[in-house]
This record gives C-alpha cells, structure tokens and sequence, in this order.
C-alpha cells in the first residue's frame, strides 16, 4: 500500500507561501491514499497557470499539457488504459476561460475521470488578471475599475450541462476536500470538484478569511438533497455558489463502458497483428 | 483505356451508380480510376463521376471522356468539349440535344420513363447504370451481383426495385446498341486479385492494422470517411472512435492516449490542422507518439472544402510556434497510403514524436484499382520504440524519461509501469522531466530532439522514382500529382522523351542529401505541385537542393493536373531550354 | 423603410429543398422589416456548416467566419460600431460543439447582439454525423449503434451561464419565429434564440412532424413567468426543452455600455492625430 | 559605460529598484538599457536587473557587471564571474563573503537591519536603490523626486517609509564610499529629452496614436503588458480592451471589429499565435485589417515562458493552412517598434489584409533610452486604405467588393454604407464576395491577393542598415539582436574590422530583390539569429538570396547574445575564411 511520501517528489515548490494550492496538493496525495491508488497506475493531467505547476510535486506519471486542455488528454489517457486513476487539474482560466468548451462536454461525456479546479477567482501565473470566476468589480491589471463580466457560476453549470457529480471544496478545510476527492474518484463517471484555492498574492478579496466567513458546509446541512436536481439548483442560485460540500450527483455509469467493442483492458497491449480472417473479411468489402 | 462518365444533381444518386460501374470493371479484370466533382453542398448543384478502365494500373484521371451519360442537360453543356468522337447517353424526358460542334454519338434512352414504370423516380440512376454496363458490354450477372451485395442489407422492396431498373436500362440499352454504327471497343481485361480503395480507405486498413485504437476526430471534408469508416471496424477489434468537440479536443486526446500506451491518431484537413498547431508542438516537446493525417484541401480559411490541393505542407513542417521536431510523410498512392498509414504508428513509437501524413482530396478521395496483396495487414511490421518495463528502469532514485542517448532517443515507460513515473511537461525540462530554464540543458535537449528524428531516413526509404537511370527529364512531386506525373511519363515516353517520376516520401525531417544524390546527374527536373507558391520547392530551396536544373509547375485553381499538362510544360520547356543553348 | 425584397439577394439557395433552414431566413428578414432595420446597418455573422450559408441569401453586411467563432466577431462588430444591428447566425455544430466556449462566454459578457442557432440536431454540411444536441440514441455515420452522449440543453445552459434573454422558436412556426427574433433584436443585451430547423436530408427522427406533436408553445402558457429563473429552469428540465416562445429575460445593460470611458460612436470615425497635449502627458509617465 | 546590477528573489522588489535607477540615470541625461533575468513563477526563485548606462545611446546588455547589488547570498554565487574588478554590495544580514578567485571590491551595507529600523523589511530594496544611487553618485534629489512621482498615488505612509528608506541607503553608502580606495567612474552625460521604454510601450503607444480603439486578447508572458497598458490609455480615448476567453475569441474579435471599421489588435506569444493560425487566414481571405503582435518567447509548446527567442518567424509566415497573403514586420529597436506598431494599422488598411509585427521577448520587454521626438504620436501619417461612401459606390445591382484592379486592391465598405452591402467569407467567392468554386476565378483570386500585398516595399523601406558602404563584414538580424549587431560592430570596428549592420524590416513578402541588391558587394555575411534552426537563413535561401558568402549564428539557450560572442564569431570566421584562401 503506498503512503503520502510515495506521492512526493524532490521538487521545491515554486508556488509562493501561503498559496491555497499547497492545500490542495495535500488533500489529493491524502486522497490518493486513502483510495489505495499507487503512483505507478496514477496520471495527473495539470494545465498551465500557477495551478498547473502540481505534477511537478507529485509522484505519479504527469502530463503537463497546454493551457486550457486537460480534459480531452485526461479522457485520452482514461480510454487507453482504464486500470488508471486518472485526475485533471488546473486553474479558474485553464477550466473555465480558454477550457470552457472541454469542460461542457466532459460533462456531457461522463468519462470516469476526476477534475480538480484550483479556483482563485483570478489568473495567478500571468500576475493577476480577471479571470472568468472573478466576482463583479474585482479590480485586477485588466479591470482597474472592477471587472464588468458576470462570474461564471461553475457548480451550476456543471448541473446543468449534465454532470453527475459535483462538489466544491476549500483548500484550508482539509478533511473535507480529502474527502470529496476520494467520493470524486469512487465515483463511476466524471466528477468536478471545484476547490477554493485563494491566490495570496494578487486576489485581496476573496481571502482565507473572507471565504472562512462566508462558505457555508452543505454536508453539515441534513435538509440538503444532493441527489435533487432542482433543489440543487435553487440552493446554488441562493448561496451564490458559496457552499462547500457535495453538491450533487446522481446513478452514472461510465462513457467507456457503453461503446459499442470497446476493450476494456489497456490498450496498449492490443497491438499486434490483425486476425487473418478479419482482414480478409474486411477487404471484401473492397471488391 | 476507356472514359466513362456520368453527370447530375447532387443527391440524385451519381456516386453510387460510379460506384457500381467501377466495382464492376474491377471485378471484370480491368484497373480502375474513379474521379468525381462536387459542390460543398448537399443536394442540387451539378456533379460527376468519372471512370477509367484499362488493362494496365491507372494512377489519374483523363482530360478526355468516351462515354458521357447524362442525367441532366447541363451535364451535356457542362463536358461536351471532352467528348471526341465518343457517345453520349441522355434522358429522353429532356429531349436531349448536342451542342453546336460537338462530336458525339447521342443515344437518347427513355430513362425517367423506365424509372416511373418501375414505380420508383429515385432509380434513374440504376436505369442509367443498367444502360452503361450494357453499352459498355459488361455481362448483366456481374453487375447484377455486384448491386446484389451491395444493397444485401436494405429492405427486399429496395433490393427488388433496384434489379429491375438495372435489368430494364441494360435491356433498353442491348436493343441501342443493336442499331449503332459502332460501339466503345474495350481492352481486354488484365484479370487478378484486386480491391476499389480509396485513400481514406486505405488509412483506415493501415491504422487498422497497425494496431491503433483510438482515434479522435472531428469532422471535416475531406477527412470525415476516416472517422466514419473507424467506426465501422473499430467494434471488431476493441477500439473506439471518438467525436470530439473540436480540433482542439481531437488531438489533445489523441496526445493524451498516445502518452497512456495506446497507438491513437486524428483526421482532419486545413482548418482543423490549424487549430492543431499548438498540441503537435506539446507532442515534440513531451515526446508523445501521435499521428495526424492532414486529408489536404483548397485553403486559406474555409477555401474550396472540395477542391483538391496540396497547400499545406509548410504549415505542416513549420506552423507551430517554436521549433519541434515534426516527422511529415506524404504517400503518392493508394498503395502508399496503406503502407505510410501503418508505418506512421511505427514511427511515432520509434521516434516518440508527432507524425503527419499529408495527404490531398484527390488521393483520399478518388478509388482505384489496388491489389489485394499489396494491403497485408496481417503481416506488416510493428515497432514499438522503446518502452521500458519495471525491470528495465534501473535503480536511479528516479526515472530518467529525456535522458540523453547516442541516438537521442530515451526509452519511455507507459503509465502502470512500476518505478516508472515522470512528468510529461510542453515546458522545457530536464533529464527527469521536471521543469528547467538551465541554458544548457536547453540546448541540449533542443538538440537531441532534433537529432532523434535525423534516424528517419535510415528506416524508411524518404524518396522513390521509377525510369531515373536515363532520364532526361525528371518529374518530382508528391500525392495525387505522382499519379498524373506517372500518366504524363507515360505520353513523353510515347514521344520519345526518356521520363522519370520521382517522389519525395518523408518531407520533414528533409532528405536533403538523399535528393541530391539521388538527382546528381538528372539534367532537367520539373516540380509539378498543386499550391500557388511551389512550396515543394520552397522545401528544396531550404534543404540547399534546388537548382538552375529545377523548374516549378503549379496549379491552384482546384482542379487537378491533366497528365497532358504536365507533358506538355515538359516538352515546351525542354524546346525553350534547347533554344537558349 | 426596408421592405422584405431590399433584404433578398439574387443569390440561388444551396440549400435541400425543405431544410428547415429556409424558414429561418424569411422570419429572420420579417422581423428585420419589423424593427425598421436598414440593409446597410444590418451585419450578419455566420458560421460554417448548412445554417451558415445564409450570408449568401440576405442582403447586408455579412461575415461569414471560422467554423464556431460567429459570436467573438460579432462582438468586434457590435463594439466598432453600436449603431449596427448585429446578428449571429450558425449551426448546433458550430455554436455547441466547437463553439461551446464562445457561447458560455458571450452569455456572461452580455453585449447587445442577437445570437441565431440554426439547431437541426445534426452535422448537416458534413453530411451527417452527431452534433452536440442529437437525442441519444440518435443514429448517424459516427453512431451507428445510437448516440452515447447526453445531449447539449441549450437552453438551460444560457439561463444557468447568465443569459438575460433566452428564447426557441421553430423553422415551421413563422409568426412565432419572427415575433421572437424581433424581441432578441430590441432586447438591451444578448438575445439567444434557438431555432429547431429540421434537416430533412439527414435527421430522419426530429421530423417537422414530430416537433409538431412534441412542441410546446409556451408563449400561450399565461402561468409561465419567463422572468423566473428558477421556474424557468424547473419547466426547462421537465420538458426537456421542447418548448417554444420566451424562455427567460431579465433586465440588462449591455456590456459596451458599462466599459470605462468607451465611446459610443462608430470607431471608425474616430481614428485621427491623436491630441498633443494628452501625448505629452502620456510620454511624461515615461521620464 | 558602466554597468550595474541587483539581484534577489522574485516578489522582492528587484524590477522598481532597477526601474528607479534606470529612470534617475535618464532623468541625468545617460542613456540606459535594462535588462532581467526572470523566472515563470511569482515569489521565490532568483531574479536579477541590470542596468546598463552610457553617453551614447546602447542596444543591448553586456557581459561584464560593474556593481552588483546582491540582496541574497546566491546573487553573488550566480553573477561574480561577471565582476571583473567591480564592485559588490552585499547585505550584512547573510555575512556576505567573496567566492575563491572574485576580483571585486564588497561593500557590505546593514540593509535588512536598516529597514527593520525603518519599520518595514519590505523596504530593503529601497534601501539598496538609494545606496546604489550614492555609489554611482546620482544627486540624492533627482533619485527622490523620481521614487515620489512613481508613487505618488500611495498612502502617505507608504511614500514617507519609501523617502526614509531611500536615504538612509543614500546616507549608509556615503559614509562607505569615503572609505572606499576608489569608486566607479562614470562618463559624463550628454543631456537630452529623453524617455525610458520597452518595446511593449512603444507598441501600446504606436497602436494608440494610429487610432487603435479595440484590443482584445488574453494574458500571455511577454505580451500581457500590452494588453494592462492599453487598459490604462483607451478609457482616455474612447476604446475598448476586452479580456478575452481565448486566443481564438482574441483574434477573431479583432477581425471582426476591422471588418466593421474600427482599428483594432490583438496581441499574444507563441502558443495564443498558434491558435490563431486559423483566423489569421479568414482575413487573409476576406481582406479584412487587422493588427496581431506576437512577442516571442523560447518554444515550442509552453516552453520557456520567461525566455527571449526568434522561433516564430516562419509560423508567422507559413503556419497557417492553404496560402494567404500576410504582412510580416519585425521591429529592431523601441523606437521601430512605435514606427511598426502604427505602420501596421496603416498597412492593414492600406492592404486590407492581417498585418504581424513579430517581436521578442528582449525587445518586448527590456526598457531603452528612447528620444522623446521619435515617440510623436501627434504626428503620423495615416493612411486608411480605399473605403468607399455610399456615393462612390456606383450604380451597378451589387457592389462589387473583390474587384479585380490593376495593383489587386480593391475598394471596400464598412457597415452603415448605404448600397455597400457584400458577402466577406473565408470561402472562395467571386468578386462580390459570394462563394464560388468557378475554377478561373479561383485562380485570379488567389493572384490578386498575393499581387496586393507585393506592393509593400514601395510604401516602406524592407531593410535599414549602417556602415554598408565599405563593410567587410555584414551582420544581418531583425528584433533584439539588431541592437546586439550594434554593439558587435562598435567592438569588431574597435578591432578595426569595417563592419555593418542590416536589419530585416519585412519579412513577409520577403524583400528578395531588395536584400540582393542591396548585399550585392558585400563581402561576407552574418546571419544572426536567436533560434535553433536558423529561420532568416531559410528565408534568405527561400528567397534565393542566402549563398556562400553567407554564414549562420545561432543561439537557441534563452539567454540572448553577447556582443562579445557575435564579434568573437565574426572575427573566427573571418580568420578561417582567410586561411582557406
Ligand atoms: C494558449 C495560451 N494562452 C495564454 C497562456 C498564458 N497563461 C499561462 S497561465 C494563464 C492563466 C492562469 O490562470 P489560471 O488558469 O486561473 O491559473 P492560476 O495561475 O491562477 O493557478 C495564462 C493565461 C498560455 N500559457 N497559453
Ligand atoms: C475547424 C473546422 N472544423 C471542421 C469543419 C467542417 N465542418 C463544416 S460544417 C460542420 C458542422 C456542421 O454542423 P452544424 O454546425 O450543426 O451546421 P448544419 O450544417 O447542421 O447547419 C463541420 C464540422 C470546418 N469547416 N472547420
Ligand atoms: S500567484 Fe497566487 S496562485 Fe500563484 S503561486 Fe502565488 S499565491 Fe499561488
Ligand atoms: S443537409 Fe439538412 S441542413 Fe443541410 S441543407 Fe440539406 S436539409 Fe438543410
Ligand atoms: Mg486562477
Ligand atoms: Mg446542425
């Protein structure tokens, strides 16, 4: 069984103190854990932004991909080898800005791979410009009189385009994103899970201590159904997405799975010379 | 050789019924060529479908066309100047007329008419396809046959309706034929094993049997058969198309399978191979096997999405930002599509680098005869590259994937290999992977991924030729102009010019030597390509090979090169330079 | 005043006969007449695929750009110069498959412009593949055995992403169809209207027929509020959006006019020496 | 010249305390260069500034470090081999000590002590620009007045703990320097009414001044500058920065707004030009104006965000898909860079057609002495092509938007002129702009809009050049390395080498004919570039200019060239030329 310095690496961390992804990094090696996962059958997909610098502190095989671009790598390599467990990670913009469209439709497609989302409300890497989760006049270097952009309400698009499990965590509140992590994992499908990972360094606003005054703990709250659609968008309106928790999720049964032939072992060990009366088959087709 | 052509609306049926003709002919012995028009548009608009049959391999269409059968009038308008003394075959409901000059037997059959009599309007076509192989004195039973197969999963009202219309335009025509002054006189047919392929086709069975399970894609024309027919074999054998969201999305999970062990690739043509520049570039920089197949249209932008060209090629070498070590192939026939499309795999694996084939809409698109032999997918070879198993890592606190090697290629490991993990990054990295901004390890690792791919030309021959030995002339391209360049050998040889055709096989990295050598005592050489800015010899210019005996001739207005052409460049050129001296 | 004819070109359609993307073009030029628009102040943005022909059918300023990236152009349009009446028009294809990202974001960004989806459920112009609004099940040359894939709700989508208006009309249904694109038109802000046009070449199941017995007009519906988000979300959910009429609106300001210090004239006007004395300032901040 | 240097970690304030020097050296009539060393992360890591100054206006950064200002142990280790004889001043905190075999006179200061008294450790960094200041023996006003105006918008507290930091790092050093046996000797200044600049200002303010109203884009190092900058001047002028949700969306909204009339730009680095190979064609096509600046970075993929390189270039020539005209410039100094940046809204408009000026990443960013009456934003020309008004338009049914004329450009419209209305689609049409597959057409299209753009070179000198007439030796370059070849000639001359230098204005059309004519005497070559593959060398072979007087250097590490290297090289190759003689 491995343990949490088997997922270390020698690599210094170049993330600045105190930022909210040193937590997240720990809950996901804490995860990993506790899933019985091994670095040798883990793949890490991170995007670019300060977030997207986790594979290098992580042991497992990571690929580190362009910005923006995680999701349809991570559902490459879950289709390759299905033996893997496989996670994408990256920022607010890489998910939501330039990787919007991947993200839609990894929801639609349900492939039993987890999405990590180290939201800042804000592009860390490029020294802090607005990015698409930023509140309504956040001031950055390209908002200097506040952003004017209506947020992107990730958890309730990820309800609406056809998730099956959704959950948002808080960098700082530990046992809980560990957690959330291992149910995102467990599940059969896509799982998002959107962490608050606050950037110290260019977002004042939405801080530790803002988010531990204003975040409310959905899985303290027994009236919450997670499993109830409709509910589940009304408390998202309500709340304003400011709830931390698992939000939703419902019965899914893995993309993989319903394609017509497909193999379920890796598929690497599928390459070899093609059946003689396959072939033959096929090239009377031909005549 | 004969032409056989048949024009009409869009959606009326003309595929199929060129179809049915050349899977005909083919069976009958003869070597095919199909060629077909059309509009980036569904139904209406005018298109046609050419055959040529002959008892010898045919790599290109003809400029000239023996039999004519035509649904419309506008066919009539459209190709009456390529008929020259031929025959063509109208539809009475019309009352077909020939144009002013036009130097055609007109024989007028009741086609619509016949079509309603069988009770369906929809089966002019396989009136018009009964008449053709009549006139063309196919034996109605393989026709017949060939249709049957064809159509074995359709309701039997279809299949019953279609053996009566063929039935009834091949007895309508026998009684033409009877009355004519004289009638198409055919070779005799050069029977053996052969198959009707397409390029796309032939990429299929290539990927198919070199063990790709993945593809992704999006689509686009003229690409889109690649996705479509994956679909149909991939559930024999366990893999998965994937219809992606976008180009984007195709290659990066193509990447990203291709990272977890899987042979993976994408299809897309101009646009989509655009969108696609910044993920091959993390493919060099990562050392992740993929394959792309660039299916080449008429560009910029949207283009001319069924126009045939071959416009992309230095976009394909060089149009990502940052310099990263791209293999590009192009295959120049069917055969070589088959044959390039398993070995891309190959050297992807080998090279763990992204590949390219480039092909063009009319190497993809149009059939011809193939043999069967020559597409063995059983037996092709397969090379992995070099894939580490636990055992082999060693005992470094962690695995070295970059390190540097004599050759420049590290050995990978695939993920679920024990003791094997790395990052993959399209950040410049070190040895272990791990990010570096170290000047010298720069240039270092630039240098070996660079040097790796230099091993290609010692695995895959990068040029072929035929008749270069005493040529005075040399005709060099790639794709479909090899074809038209092997048809327009063929007439300069006929008028005594010793010919050679010579095509380039793997366009990056360059075989710049393997070129000069190769063309070191050839006095005249001529570029034909299908661009408007000869970037074939753009490519020669940078590789330090083209010189005062090099020539350039394009084309760009969509339409292909008539062999003719090309001879007849050949032959003014070659008078001019005599002149000069 | 513009009569329909100003709006004609002498251009033949491509179009199969029956698409139902014929409808579309003569409600679009209905309600063009409507709202008193000038052939010449009227831009038209299209995508790639059936539904993006249009621009050779209507008379007035027609892009006609890259497969899925109509509504960033419009938005250039629309900000050189707001006097512009200024449509985007495409397929599903093109606006929730390669597009997907374009739509999320023109829907928070807000900018008066009128968005146009000629939603057919398929890949017409490529000759019928999956598009991202296909019905499971569905089959085409990419899903034989039925498609795999949650569809797209685009509906749902644009309420939960922050639209402020949101309506569906259908091919057949013209007096509906132009109503609501006049409505999209003067709406202050960024209009969706999603137009069901069927494919009579390659989609065989979502006939004229059957949206006839399937839809649902809820512009006749007087217990729908469209200006409720959550009940708007709870009836798109259980109709499975076949509706048609004024799904959801809600007071807005357009985006141009919320950014700091933009002229609102035409931009082309404006280009001309820059003034010394505001030069001079600037260059001051470089001493 | 002499050259000063300070080094720390990143986040520590490293930039404005070399800002603030560099201002005060200018304000004092030096001419300056800046020059960083910087890592793609925020806080943390190693970083250093370097200033150099002059009494004549310098290009380039040098080897050799005067001062060095080492806020961390580590900036010692990594730069004394730069000291030759200089000076190092250290923070007492770390017990500063001088490696084995260092030259250098150190000068330890209290720094962080200093600042803790002043009740902000933050502030160290201040401590050491006002002890630099008293070394190099800037008047203690000028610093002062310069660090107030800089931070005149803080609070109070802030402006007073900054004004106490600053003297006390003035006083600290003054008692030191009596002490010292020497100090460092600076030339005297020669006055001017100069401006400190990046490439990236000269870009903002070109665009700004040429009536640019609508940037979009998305934030990428190094060009995110452009885009923050932007943001602060177009509120002042009535335009628009829109942050975009992509590279894709950036483009393509930029397009559109040109489409419309407004001047508009988009500005990224290598991997956002990648994703824009697509649109980039769809104003090739549909002739349609617009401005992208592409700063480049090392690539490929991600590559080394933080690193200067030249790799681009043929991306931005031939990356995208089919072939469609573009316009490439590259500027060669801040100043060019204005001059490019406002020429491009005017070649865009000129020829309706995407205009790139291809920077890099040292030019980008790196800020210059600039004469304040080369920035003359009032002053410009501006030419804004043939746009019609409805009364020019004429009586014909439709206007014909792609009319085929004499030199290819044809007169547009924009939205809102009466009878102006037309089709721009990235299709291929006819000259009305709807689509067309008309193979003749096809043809004159593609003729006319590559024609279009040959005009150019009237409208603008391609290449510049000093010291061409009796140079034995030319070194030829584009962006940063210009000012590099700058220096390289003052130290080959020094050696008395008559040496020149030619920089590459338009790459794209490439200048063949000019470049040829104007090299026709010279007698040897050097192509200098920062890349690995030589990208200007393959242009030149391309343009069938490159032959065997030309030589290629090439540096593809990050870090940029030497002066010393590239003189060394030349002198090398010349002494290896000569023996083979
Ligand atoms: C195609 C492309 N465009 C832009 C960039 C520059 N870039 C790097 S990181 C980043 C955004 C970072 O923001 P986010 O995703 O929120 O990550 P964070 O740094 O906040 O963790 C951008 C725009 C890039 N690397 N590639
Ligand atoms: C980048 C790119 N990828 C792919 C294509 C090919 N293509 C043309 S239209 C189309 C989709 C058409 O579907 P839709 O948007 O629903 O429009 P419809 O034809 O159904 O109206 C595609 C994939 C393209 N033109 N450009
Ligand atoms: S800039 Fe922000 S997100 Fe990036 S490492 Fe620093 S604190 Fe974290
Ligand atoms: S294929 Fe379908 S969408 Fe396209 S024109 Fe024909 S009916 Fe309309
Ligand atoms: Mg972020
Ligand atoms: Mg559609």
């Amino acid at each position: 069984m491995a343990t949490l310095s088997d997922f270390k690496t020698a690599e210094k961390s170049w993330w600045c103190p105190g930022c909210g992804d040193f937590g997240v990094l720990a809950a996901l090696e804490k995860a990993l854990v506790q899933v019985n996962a091994n670095p040798a059958t883990t793949a890490i997909i991170a995007g670019i932004g300060c977030s997207g610098k986790i594979g290098n502190y992580i042991n497992s095989y990571n690929l580190h991909v362009t910005h923006g671009r995680t999701l349809p790598a991570a559902m490459g390599i879950k289709l390759a080898n299905r033996t893997l467990t496989v996670l994408a990670v990256g920022g607010d913009g890489d998910a939501y800005a330039i990787g919007m469209g991947h993200f839609m439709h990894a929801l639609r497609r349900n492939i039993n791979i987890t999405y990590l989302v180290m939201d800042n409300h804000v592009y860390g890497l490029t020294k802090g410009q607005t990015s698409p989760t930023s509140d309504m006049g956040f001031h950055t270097k390209t908002s200097p009189d506040g952003s004017i952009d209506e947020p992107v309400h990730p958890l309730m698009l990820a309800v609406a385009g056809g998730a099956t499990f959704v959950a948002q965590g808080f960098s700082s509140w530990q046992p809980q994103l560990s957690r959330l992590i291992v149910q995102g994992i467990t599940h059969p499908g896509f799982s998002l899970i959107n962490v608050i990972s606050p950037c110290v360094t260019y977002n004042r606003v939405n801080t530790y201590e803002w988010y531990k005054k204003t975040l409310v703990n959905l899985d303290e709250d027994p009236s919450y159904k997670s499993s109830q659609r409709a509910q589940v968008l009304a408390r998202l309106e309500e709340s304003d997405e400011l709830v931390t928790g698992l939000i939703f999720q419902k019965p899914s049964r893995p993309y993989e799975e319903l394609i017509t032939g497909f193999s379920s072992g890796p598929l690497s060990e599928q390459v070899g010379p093609i059946n003689q009366d396959l072939w033959d088959h096929i090239l009377d087709q031909f005549e | 050789m004969l032409s056989w052509k048949i024009g009409g609306d869009q959606g009326e049926g003309i595929d199929s019924t060129g179809d049915i003709l050349i899977h005909t002919a083919n069976r009958l012995g003869y070597y095919i060529y199909g060629y077909k028009s059309f509009s980036s548009r569904i139904k209406g608009g005018h298109t046609n479908y050419k055959m040529i049959m002959a008892n010898r391999p045919i790599s290109a269409t003809t400029q000239k066309t023996d039999i004519l059968v035509a649904l419309t009038p506008q066919t009539i308008t459209l190709n009456s100047q390529e008929i020259n003394g031929g025959i063509i075959v109208a539809d009475q409901a019309y009352s077909p007329s020939l144009p002013q000059g036009t130097d055609a037997m007109l024989v007028s059959l009741a086609l619509s008419q016949m079509a309603k009599e069988i009770g369906s309007p929809v089966m002019r076509n396989m009136i018009a396809a009964g008449a053709s192989a009549a006139l063309l004195g196919f034996p109605l039973e393989v026709i017949a046959q060939y249709v049957e197969k064809r159509f074995q999963f359709k309701a039997p009202s279809i299949i019953e309706a279609n053996r009566r219309a063929l039935h009834a335009g091949y007895q309508a025509m026998l009684q033409e034929t009877a009355r004519l002054p004289w009638l198409p006189s055919l070779e005799s047919p050069h029977p053996g094993e052969r198959v009707v392929m397409t390029g796309n086709d032939a990429t299929c069975l290539g990927a198919l049997a070199a063990g790709c399970r993945i593809m992704s894609g999006y689509p686009i024309t003229p690409a889109t058969d690649i996705m479509e027919s994956l679909t149909k074999y991939f559930p024999m054998v366990g893999g998965a198309v994937l219809q992606m969201e976008d180009e984007l999305a195709s290659i990066t999970c193509a990447i990203g399978a291709g990272f977890a062990g899987a042979r993976a690739m994408t299809a897309t043509s101009g646009p989509g191979l655009s969108l696609m520049q910044e993920a091959i570039g993390l493919a060099s920089m990562t050392e992740t096997p993929v394959v792309i197949v660039d299916t080449q249209r008429a560009g910029p932008s949207t283009g001319m999405p069924t126009k045939s060209e071959q416009s992309d090629l230095l976009a394909l070498i060089y149009g990502g930002h940052g310099e990263g070590p791209r293999i590009v192939i192009a295959p120049s026939s069917v055969e070589e599509t088959f044959e390039d499309a398993y070995e891309a795999f190959n050297l992807a694996e080998h090279f763990q680098a992204p590949v390219i084939i480039a092909t063009d809409l009319s190497l993809a698109l149009w059939q011809q005869s193939v043999e069967r032999k020559a597409i063995d997918g059983p037996h092709i070879p397969i090379d992995r590259g070099e894939v580490y198993s636990s055992s082999e890592i060693g005992e470094s606190a962690s695995f070295q994937r970059y390190a540097f090697t004599a050759d420049g290629i590290s050995p990978r490991t695939l993920p679920g290999t024990a003791a094997g993990q790395f990052l993959a990054t399209g950040v410049e990295h070190g040895v272990e992977g791990k990010v570096s901004e170290d000047p010298l390890n720069r240039s270092r690792m630039m240098d070996k991924r660079f040097k790796k791919i230099g091993g290609i030309h010692d695995l895959r021959p990068p040029i072929r030729h035929e008749g270069l030995r005493d040529a005075e002339v040399a005709l060099l391209g790639i794709g479909s102009v090899t074809g038209i360049n092997k048809e327009a050998r063929i007439l300069l040889e006929q008028s005594g010019l010793k010919t050679a055709v010579v095509w380039l096989r793997t366009l990056s990295p360059f075989p710049s030597s393997q070129c000069q050598d190769l063309l070191a005592k050839t006095r005249h050489i001529v570029v034909v390509e299908q661009n408007a800015t000869g970037q074939i010899s753009q490519l020669l210019k940078m590789a330090n090979v083209f010189d005062s005996r090099y020539h350039s001739l394009t084309k760009y207005d969509g339409v292909p090169f008539f062999a003719e052409d090309v001879a007849r460049f050949t032959q003014n050129l070659l008078t001019q330079l005599e002149v000069k001296h």
